[in-house]
């Protein structure tokens, strides 16, 4: 652990932002990529009740001891409190035991729905990795937190395609598909601030992050984004989870991306 | 395997591949198909870490239903891309499901049922794109709910730790959905690292995941995983994952990469002797960790 | 026990025991409950080997949802049909499962959906009579199909061999209905012959069956399934059911019965002692038979 | 193994009758009872490539050692191809992958179906243990053989609840109900002689034991029994099969119990 850790990266802070959306004793469903290692941090800080549960069908009471780059990877097996069929969880996960999935996206919209299936770049339609769990996740999970970098082609008025359901169109909409009435997108953690939705389901912006003005937000956002009155700003990673990240991934793998 | 494949696995068959996600991905099995020119094939899994990917570069598949295809730790799959975005080298169909409605379409078949029953997907476009999901009225409520159809394989190929003569296999870490895919397919090929005696197996029936009457080819194929991790025997080889997604990202690399793993070997012996001792022994295992025995005594 | 059946087992409880079929049989659960004097329990489970039989002769029952009723190994259950045919001591109501049907009635339950298709029960009484199944037409097919509506009891108690103090619990054997039963319930009591490590848990991570969120209370109970059998720990005391199917045919030799063996005796420890040491070393384990280990290093 | 083997009791018999409705490399839903006895049997003699299926979750390829009491005794966990739960089973069942299981019944009717739940004496209602898992065995293996005594209370013109689906009121109506078009009743074996199936669905006396008598099975029938023309004698049990049976049942805890 450095006595002075070096200033962190923008990766460091979502990891820190999406761990703090954990809360101690939570049944988590970890998704793919960042939140692998932002539940780690919040094992080893504020979080050391949690319980991670894993699509391929992996719990954990205890954080793997190394990086994973996959949640499949031999230390995420090694160790763990169960090991099943992706059924096992799922079922967990259905049953609304779930508190908080976290989830990544190629696109976002003002509601909160997610697209990672059908892209477009300069007019053409391109073709993204798909939903993997990130559907079910988002469909049956209490709590939904979203990562992704922001940018107006990201931060959509409306998917093209919605992948993964937030809040649909509004209010009320969720419940009218037959989806669980504890259930949605919590918050959206991007590369300039953190992203939280009103009762009737529309995204606000809630805090932004150190150095990054409210213009930037805006002006990088496809749809006219509320602003909350009390919009706060994002703190910074605590010496103690930079001290994690730095352990479980000191050549940044992940936290360098952004 | 060459003779696995070649009686178990025609052109134009459904093949469940990848059933334990990133663990114990049947690549060299993969790799045969390629090599045996298969055509049109469906291929049915989860999530796909590059295997889809390189069947989809080499021409074999003319339908993916499956959740995700990609490079787990790396993203995009530049050969699905082409493949969808440019017909190259062929088109190819996207059934779009998620992992949990893959998994249940898999469990119907499973269970020998039509269909099985959910909420996720609601309010997707999954749901409306994809056939295989049905809104109906829950006939015990007053509750809608999404029917997954039964998926059955002609063939699954299942990567495994061991397994006896007669395909009794031992599986162990994430199972993801290797115990239905393998129930709810036509026949079943079991790729092992190690051939056992039955009363290794029968020693502990718990861990028998497939029983043998299921198994229509049992293959000894050790490193058949790589680069992917097989619990107990190698770790995953995250290099050779980033390296794909940069030698697979301009078509001619592409096919070069093709040449040099798998059209220009013969079979995993001449893989695995390509990739080097000191390669495979970076991956080998470095700290035994022994599951506590439990007695079936009396 | 005394705390975890005061705590978690009210009257009117719906409770699952027995869903290791023969193996493993929550014995002590059972008796404790009948010494803490519950009232109209409601008993789920797939076969009874004579406790439930116990549970009804001793007035703890009004209601039983289950496939199979009596004492496997002598035949019918005495007390079972006094309850039904002469409401001595109380009348139960039997709410008649199959054993497929009852399993997923807990399966629908576990996956949190409100029923699962089968075929089974078609053209049979129990389909007419049991309100809990119910024919609807295939929503993917012509077909018509059974749903079975999902059943959550309120607590299920399951025996095991070994497990944490967490709750953390390690089966092995036959495993019945015990997974789905410990999800699907509202709570669940493990009964354990051990209580071990974490450690020893973590080290098989595919041998435990029931997460210890899953779980309110461990009780460590050695010989708490007695006389039903616990692989790898004791055998099955056959001389027990056939003497308690001769004990408990008269009312009055019942009455006798369970003050012997389940009112006058304070808990498990003093029924081991009534037991007797020679009787409890018969039915030890005479030849250990160890699974072969499972290596999860790498 | 004695050398001049016993006179065989009709339980023995029974049982050896059992065991030859299994043939080789068949799958078996092993039942209760004395179909234990008749799969080692089978196994043992002329169909070792039989595999035993048990509704709690077992699947084996070699007989267990030693005498079963239940299903879930040690000596049938020990040494088995598999161990998991009762789904497991049920679900190889219910694909239409098992060729014949066998049940025991207190009631059997002209055209197959079952009784085990509710039976009558003197008038009064009688409570009887219940389906288990033969109503599920009944409704989805290829073919059902029942083990009963022979008695005008047992072999009845029509059950007063079916427990277990034999062939209903005959010809069409299992398909009619939305059973399998592959399954249904092959044999009853009683204490008198084989029943067996014409296409219409009703049974038929296909053998009688040595030394019974037509007419005793007759009047020993609730309803008119139909008689083959080729009605043959049940052949004894072999040498070979009682050597088995003796040597896993030496007190005849099953075979001496009729």
């Amino acid at each position: 652990m450095p006595a002075r850790p070096e200033p962190s990266g923008l990766g460091e802070l979502m990891v820190a932002a999406a761990s703090r959306e954990i809360r101690d004793g939570e049944l988590v469903f970890v998704g793919m990529r960042l939140p692998m290692l932002a539940f780690v941090v919040a094992k080893r800080t504020h979080a050391p009740g949690a319980i991670g549960l894993y699509e391929n069908g992996i719990i954990r009471e205890t954080p793997a001891a190394e990086l994973l780059y996959t949640m499949a990877d031999p230390p995420n097996l090694l160790g763990a409190t169960f090991c099943g069929q992706m059924l096992d969880v799922m079922g967990l996960l259905q049953q609304g035991r779930v508190d908080v999935g976290f989830l990544g996206a190629a696109e976002v919209d003002r509601f909160g729905n997610l697209n990672t299936t059908w892209g477009h770049r300069e007019g053409k339609i391109t073709r993204l990795p798909g939903s993997g769990g990130a559907c079910d996740i988002a469909c049956l999970s209490r709590r939904t937190v979203v990562l992704l970098e922001h940018d107006r082609k990201r931060l959509v008025e409306r998917v093209a395609h919605i992948t993964s359901p937030g809040f649909g169109s509004g209010d009320g909409w969720r419940r009218a598909q037959g989806l669980p009435a504890r259930s949605g997108p919590s918050a959206v953690i991007t590369t300039m601030g953190v992203l939280r939705f009103t009762s009737d389901g529309e995204a606000f912006l809630a805090s932004i992050h150190p150095g990054v003005r409210v213009e930037d937000v805006l002006s990088r956002t496809d749809w006219t984004l509320r602003v909350a009155d009390d919009l706060t700003e994002t703190s910074a990673p605590t010496a103690a989870e930079l001290a994690v990240m730095r352990e479980i991934d000191p050549d940044r793998f992940w936290t360098k991306q952004r | 395997m060459q003779q696995a494949i070649a009686e178990h696995v025609p052109s134009g068959a459904m093949v469940l591949l990848g059933s334990q996600l990133e663990q114990m991905i049947p690549f060299s099995a993969g790799h045969e198909l390629i090599r045996q020119g298969r055509r049109d094939l469906t291929l049915v899994g989860p999530i796909s870490d590059i295997l889809f990917d390189q069947m989809i570069g080499a021409g074999c598949v003319s339908r993916v239903m499956a959740a995700w295809v990609g490079n787990v730790s790396a993203g995009l799959g530049h050969c699905l891309r082409r493949a969808v975005e440019q017909n190259i080298p062929r088109a190819v169909q996207m059934v779009d499901y998620s992992n949990f409605t893959l998994a249940l379409g898999l469990h119907a078949g499973a269970m020998g049922v039509p269909f099985m029953p959910t909420y996720s997907t609601m309010g997707s476009d999954l749901l409306k794109k994809n056939g295989n999901l049905r809104e109906f009225p829950s006939p015990v409520n007053e509750e809608k709910l999404i029917a997954v159809r039964a998926l059955r394989p002609d063939v699954a190929v299942i990567h495994a730790q061991r397994a006896d003569a007669q395909g009794n296999t031992h599986l162990w870490g994430n199972l993801g959905v290797a115990v239905d895919g393998a129930r709810a397919s036509r026949k079943v090929i079991v790729v092992a690292e190690e051939i056992v005696a039955p009363e290794i197996i029968s020693s502990d029936p718990n861990r028998t995941l497939i029983p043998g009457f299921l198994v229509s080819a049992v293959v000894h194929e050790p490193w058949g995983a790589h680069p992917s991790p097989v619990q107990g025997y190698y770790g995953r080889d995250h290099a050779y994952f980033s390296q794909y997604h940069e030698q697979s990202r301009k078509l001619e690399d592409f096919e070069a990469w093709l040449k040099r793993w798998v059209l220009g070997v013969a079979d995993r012996r001449a893989y695995v002797e390509q990739l080097g001792a000191c390669r495979s022994e970076s991956l080998g295992v470095k700290e035994h960790a022994y599951s506590a025995p439990a007695d079936f005594g009396f």
